[in-house]
């Protein structure tokens, strides 16, 4: 069963990495829940948490940690967080962590892995310049992610005669024409519509010059401020995780699949996870460790969301995300694991 | 076998689940416009044999011939009216829409129809007019049911006991009008009561039923109109016992429980 | 040593003259609201307990009370959407159910095709299908009528099924020797039968359109205007007093909707056991 | 005002909406063990004085006092039997089940009960003890609603036209097991019938209503037990022509409307 | 010229040797079921053409079918996690909603004082408030009992409360001069005649139950299984074959249900008029 923590069924050869009293302070804690963003979908933030459960690097650090499936809500994820019913949920941009907090969410984002826009818009083949979508549909889920609007508005579109609705999770509404443009991850939907067969063109908030974040790992900050620890070896084991899972895919997306009950697709999972953790890799600088927070560009993707409107001003990003607790399981851009010294 | 008579013969009609039959090969012939009535006791398949007539329910075997048609037909020409047992009226609808009904049920068959508010009259409940039944008495509300089946004038009526809640008079009353109405028009009337003396006072026959059979017929051979006294004369009152010796046979035949008899006549 | 009884009391407020029913109206009568008065205060106060200890799961009364006073015209025109949506839905929904289950009384071929299809489609959860339903009908009002539809069409078939079938015998049977013509049967005898099971239909139906409006604008796509709408986005935004003053918007309708019924009941089922004498 | 008889005095009862009270200003006076029977037009206030004496309704105006106590009092110490004008039985029970009701329901009353089949062969019903009520005819319907009344053997028997879908010797049987029961226990009896020879057969004293009053009360002074002699006597006619002429006058004051007459006694 | 009519057909068949009845179970006859089969088959015709033509509107029935053939297992887990929830769902909802309206039947009090805040839980829409539900009940199947729960609570108050009220009067009165308590009045008489209300309101809720652990699933954080889950995911990537597969399985537990509860009115409402023989 998905809330299964423990496993007992599972090979643990791991040994203990942290020292006993630190270990003891972890297992005090009790059960951690963890709730991903989609499902046991093999995204950056939620594949590398599974596998550290499955290959037993929780246990390494004395963790117990409990998954339990979100339903694509990430406020409603951060509403779980705040009132301290989870305690680790992913978002999908740092956007969202200014997001919450300007809905007065208590979270705070501790690591960000994608340092890229991951949302991108398609449309159909034969458009050839954004601005044809004026007087067009759009379609989005829930709301137009922020880089998409900096996007649009860079690409000298008026936004106010696009048509927007929302269009749930299914893309085939493109190729139906129902919508005209469709705001998606670009490891997602064009997954899908390749897998259909389908045509499109895919636009990229970063060549018009539109910055963005993917990927982040939020937790409650009264809570993290109080159990430090708990925090930096929950990142310590998602880490060593995803060290693990860029080399081991497909290894990785099979113990995903075993959490889920209802039905997996193995191989879009896996794409997902390989375009993913590629862009993760190919965004992050060398002597960064992974999942570093770069807040002049948090700035700058805050700055998108007040040129869209979404936020009245930048605030005070400090409070809103501390990379000590990454800092603190890293040395340099490698992750600390007593194993291997 | 011929159109100028009711003939039933050899009916029988199990209910599903009884073991009892509730009609046994049962014969019966009754002349048009003749007015017959249906003496036995409880339980022994007067009900039944009525709802047979009116086409209510269908024997297990026997044949049915209403004036040379079926019930069925007869029902489509607007020709037979049922007084249940229990009154029916639709207690949504006042007593004047319910004794109104005939008229509006099924316009196309378009008989004549007296006026509701005389049928009203006729039967006492001209100031009820405006009542709905659960604002009835129980003898009032069988005036209702009674009135309903006049008001098409009907050519084949069938009345199970409608008057045994009215007190003598009221009973006196429409006694007289269900004769007013037999007369005039070539009403054949098949009447179930419980009162000898009443089936000796109304009917042309008394037919006396055994459970599940006709007992005996008596004929009624007194003069019409017959007056009260003609009705307690010495010729009404050696029919009425004669028709009460037979109901007597068929009563002690019938009873499978021997009934407790202080006067042991049995 | 006699006792005299003056009002053997079972029903015991017949003995009051009449006249003192008709002054007060009985909704005035404390009898009539204090119950539902005093435990409402008591729920408040519950309410406000846990409020203040789980902001997370209930607003505070005074925040909710003050977001409905400071907008009312943002409230009254989401009200309105999503009432329209549901009146529509209803109409086709439990409108249809009715004239289908009158058909299927009268023609036992229909029920026998219909009935299973009908269950399919009642269990056939419709947020499953809202998707399809937007590819079919749009992005506009339609699918959320259809969803509507969908929702409260079950409720109705199964009781005037029922009540339809709820004759007494002997009534039918003097139809019968009138040969009534099954429509007759149908207009005069089945259907006033069947009111007390249409109007507890009713009943449950009304305040379930309204959920259904509010559910399909939850799930169907392009959703820009009404409550349902409106509770989405406010609790995205973990706005819960905005949230509970639109439920309480809901509830508003809601009870309404019920009052009507209940005043419908009291006009067309006087005739009705139901509507006897409490006290008897 | 005394314990030993029932005492009605000055009761009005009018319905909601109707214009005619049911009962206006009416007294009576029945003493213990006394067998009384209530005649009268259909509609004229029969049931609803039953229905008060039974507690199941209370007065606008007058006062109810049963034996010292009243109705409520009397039917908690569960001495209060009642058939009412329509069976009433439970559609969902036996009829073994719904005779045996009584018995069953508030037990801690704790009186002594006859045993249903003893009560089921009084009624012959034995056969049908597992019918259920929708597969007896209206007759046995009725016997039930009296095994019923009769199984509590209680004080104050209250019975609205119990007899009336009966025929002649179904209904003598049940008579005597009445006047068994009446005799056997020191049960008050009020009777409803629309039988004048009923009444007088059974009762100590007919009571001859006109609407919403007592119209006269007539004694019968036949001795007991009366035989069929004694019932068909020059003593017992005398008695019915009384009776029946002042049901006469309470029909004539009481029918609103003109009842079409034509033998113009009026 | 004299027409005899053996059978004068309004009640035909009742004069059918009754050997004949029980032979051959009556839902073997093709009467039964052809005229089921054959609007089943049309539907599947229309259905087919409408996924050839728009394969995102329909899947195909037959990939639907192979996929169910493919992993029954999978179905069936998931399935079995969903009436799981459902039954639990159902037993509190029903039962609570039972319990309430015997009590609300009985006390005035309660009714006056728990009907409006029925109501107002009726129209709350339970998807507006699952988030709120998870923070209070936590991430396991609570929720989704709790969605349930209040889902099929209404129409099952609603439909008793009726059936409670609905005792032709005769009844109640020789109960009264019985001087039956409350309690065996209720236990006698109220409840057995409200058995025909009560029976309808589970041929609506025992289906609604499953519509209501579906939309839990769906919404509530927290579902790793059940056919909800599965069929949002399956919705997510377009996987149409799945969603309808899904949706087959919840008609066959509505349609079992359907016919669990028509079983149990056989049963149960042998004495009511609306089983009496059809052609009375
Ligand atoms: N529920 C009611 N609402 C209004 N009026 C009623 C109601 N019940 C009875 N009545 C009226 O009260 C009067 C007396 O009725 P009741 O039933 O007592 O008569 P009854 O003497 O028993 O007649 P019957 O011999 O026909 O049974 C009648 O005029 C009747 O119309
Ligand atoms: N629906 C039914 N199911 C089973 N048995 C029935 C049904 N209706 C009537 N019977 C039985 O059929 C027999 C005849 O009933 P019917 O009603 O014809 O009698 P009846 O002569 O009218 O009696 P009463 O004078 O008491 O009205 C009875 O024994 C009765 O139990
Ligand atoms: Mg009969
Ligand atoms: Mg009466």
């Amino acid at each position: 069963a998905g809330c299964s923590s423990d496993g007992d069924d599972q090979e643990r050869d791991v040994a203990v990495v942290v020292d006993d009293e630190r270990c003891e302070a972890n297992a005090d804690l009790g059960t951690l829940t963890y709730v991903t963003g989609y499902h046991y979908q093999a995204s950056v933030t939620q594949l590398e948490v599974m596998s550290a459960e499955a290959l037993g690097y929780f246990d390494a650090v004395c963790l117990d940690i409990e998954i339990q499936p979100g339903n694509g809500d990430v406020m409603g994820n951060a509403q779980l967080v705040s009132a301290g019913t989870a305690h680790f949920t992913p978002t999908s941009n740092e956007a969202e962590i200014l997001q919450a907090h300007e809905r007065d969410h208590d979270i705070i984002g501790v690591a960000t892995y994608g340092h890229v826009p991951i949302s991108s818009l398609l449309t159909g083949p034969d458009v050839e310049d954004l601005t044809e979508l004026e007087g067009q549909t759009l379609g989005h889920q829930s709301m137009l992610p922020a880089p998409l609007e900096a996007m649009l508005t860079e690409a000298g579109v008026d936004i106010d005669s696009i048509d927007q609705v929302e269009a749930g999770y299914d893309p085939s509404v493109l190729p139906r024409d129902q919508v005209q443009a469709l705001a998606g991850f670009r490891s997602n939907e064009p997954h899908q519509l390749d897998a259909m067969g389908e045509n499109y063109t895919e636009w990229l908030p970063e060549e018009f010059g539109v910055v963005g974040s993917f990927g982040v790992m939020a937790v409650n900050p009264e809570w993290a401020g109080e159990n430090p620890e708990a925090v930096e070896d929950f990142l310590r084991a998602t880490g060593r995780a995803f060290d693990h899972c860029a080399d081991n895919g497909e290894e990785c997306v099979a113990h995903a699949e075993e959490l889920d009950e209802a039905g997996y697709d193995t191989e879009h999972n896996l794409a997902v996870w390989e375009s993913e953790s590629e862009l993760v890799g190919s965004s992050t600088p060398e002597d960064r460790p992974r999942g570093h927070i770069d807040l002049s560009l948090t700035e700058e993707e805050a700055g998108t969301l007040v040129d869209v409107g979404e936020l009245e001003e930048v605030p005070d990003l400090e409070p809103l995300f501390d990379p000590q607790y990454l800092e603190a399981v890293h040395t340099a851009a490698e992750i600390v694991w007593a194993d291997d010294q | 076998m011929s159109g100028d008579r009711i003939e039933v013969r050899a009916l029988t009609k199990s209910y599903p689940g009884s073991d009892r039959p509730a009609l046994a090969g049962l014969d019966l012939e009754v002349p048009r416009r003749r007015f017959v009535s249906l003496i036995g006791p409880s339980g022994c398949g007067k009900s039944t044999l009525l709802r047979v007539l009116a086409g209510l329910t269908s024997p297990d075997e026997g044949t049915v011939d209403l004036f040379g048609s079926g019930p069925r037909a007869l029902c489509r020409a607007k020709a037979v009216g049922l007084v249940p047992q229990t009154p029916a009226l639709l207690p949504w609808a006042t007593v004047r829409r319910n004794v109104a009904l005939p008229g509006r049920v099924n316009r196309r068959a378009g008989r004549g129809t007296d006026t509701v508010d005389e049928l009203l009259e006729g039967v006492g409940l001209a100031h009820a007019a405006r009542s709905y039944p659960h604002q009835l008495s129980g003898g009032m509300r069988q005036r209702v049911a009674i009135a309903r089946a006049f008001a098409l004038r009907p050519e084949l009526l069938l009345m199970d006991e409608p008057f045994s809640a009215l007190d003598e008079f009221t009973r006196e009353s429409l006694q007289l009008q269900l004769l007013d109405l037999w007369q005039q028009r070539s009403t054949t009337v098949v009447f179930v009561t419980h009162s000898v003396q009443e089936a000796v006072a109304l009917s042309d026959t008394v037919v006396v039923m055994a459970p599940g059979k006709v007992h005996r017929t008596v004929p009624v051979d007194l003069p019409r109109p017959r007056g009260t006294s003609a009705v307690t004369g010495p010729d009404a009152r050696t029919i009425a016992d004669t028709v009460r010796a037979h109901l007597r046979q068929a009563w002690d035949g019938g009873a499978a429980e021997p009934e407790p008899e202080p006067t042991g006549a049995r | 040593m006699s006792t005299t009884e003056h009002s053997p009391s079972p029903a015991a407020h017949d003995a009051r003259p009449p006249r003192r029913r008709t002054r007060v109206p009985a909704w005035l009568h404390p009898r009539t609201w204090a119950p539902t008065a005093v435990l409402v205060a008591l729920l408040a106060v519950a309410w406000q307990a846990v409020a203040r200890e789980h902001p997370y799961i209930l607003p505070e009364l005074g925040e909710v009370g003050r977001t409905l006073v400071e907008e009312p015209s943002l409230f009254l025109e989401n009200a309105w959407t999503t009432l329209f949506t549901a009146l529509i839905g209803v109409l086709m929904g439990a409108g249809g159910a009715f004239v289908l289950a009158l058909l299927m009384s009268e023609l036992d071929v229909v029920r026998r095709a219909l009935m299973p299809i009908a269950v399919v489609l009642n269990v056939t959860p419709v947020v499953a299908i809202t998707p399809a339903l937007v590819v079919a009908f749009g992005f506009g009002m339609a699918p959320k009528v259809v969803v509507t539809a969908l929702i409260t069409f079950f409720p109705v078939l199964i009781n005037v099924t029922t009540g339809l079938r709820s004759v007494p015998g002997p009534v039918l049977d003097v139809f019968r020797t009138l040969h009534a013509s099954r429509l007759e049967v149908l207009l005069r005898v089945r259907l006033p039968s069947s009111l007390p099971y249409t109007l507890a239909a009713l009943r449950v139906v009304l305040p379930l359109s309204i959920v259904g409006a509010v559910v399909a604008e939850f799930v169907a796509a392009g959703s820009a205007g009404g409550l349902g709408t409106m509770i989405r986005n406010s609790a995205a935004t973990a706005r819960l007093d905005l949230v509970y003053a639109a439920i309480a918007c809901l509830a508003a309708m809601g009870v309404t909707m019920l009052a009507l019924v209940t005043a419908l009941e009291r006009r067309l089922l006087f005739w009705h056991e139901s509507q006897q004498d409490p006290a008897r």
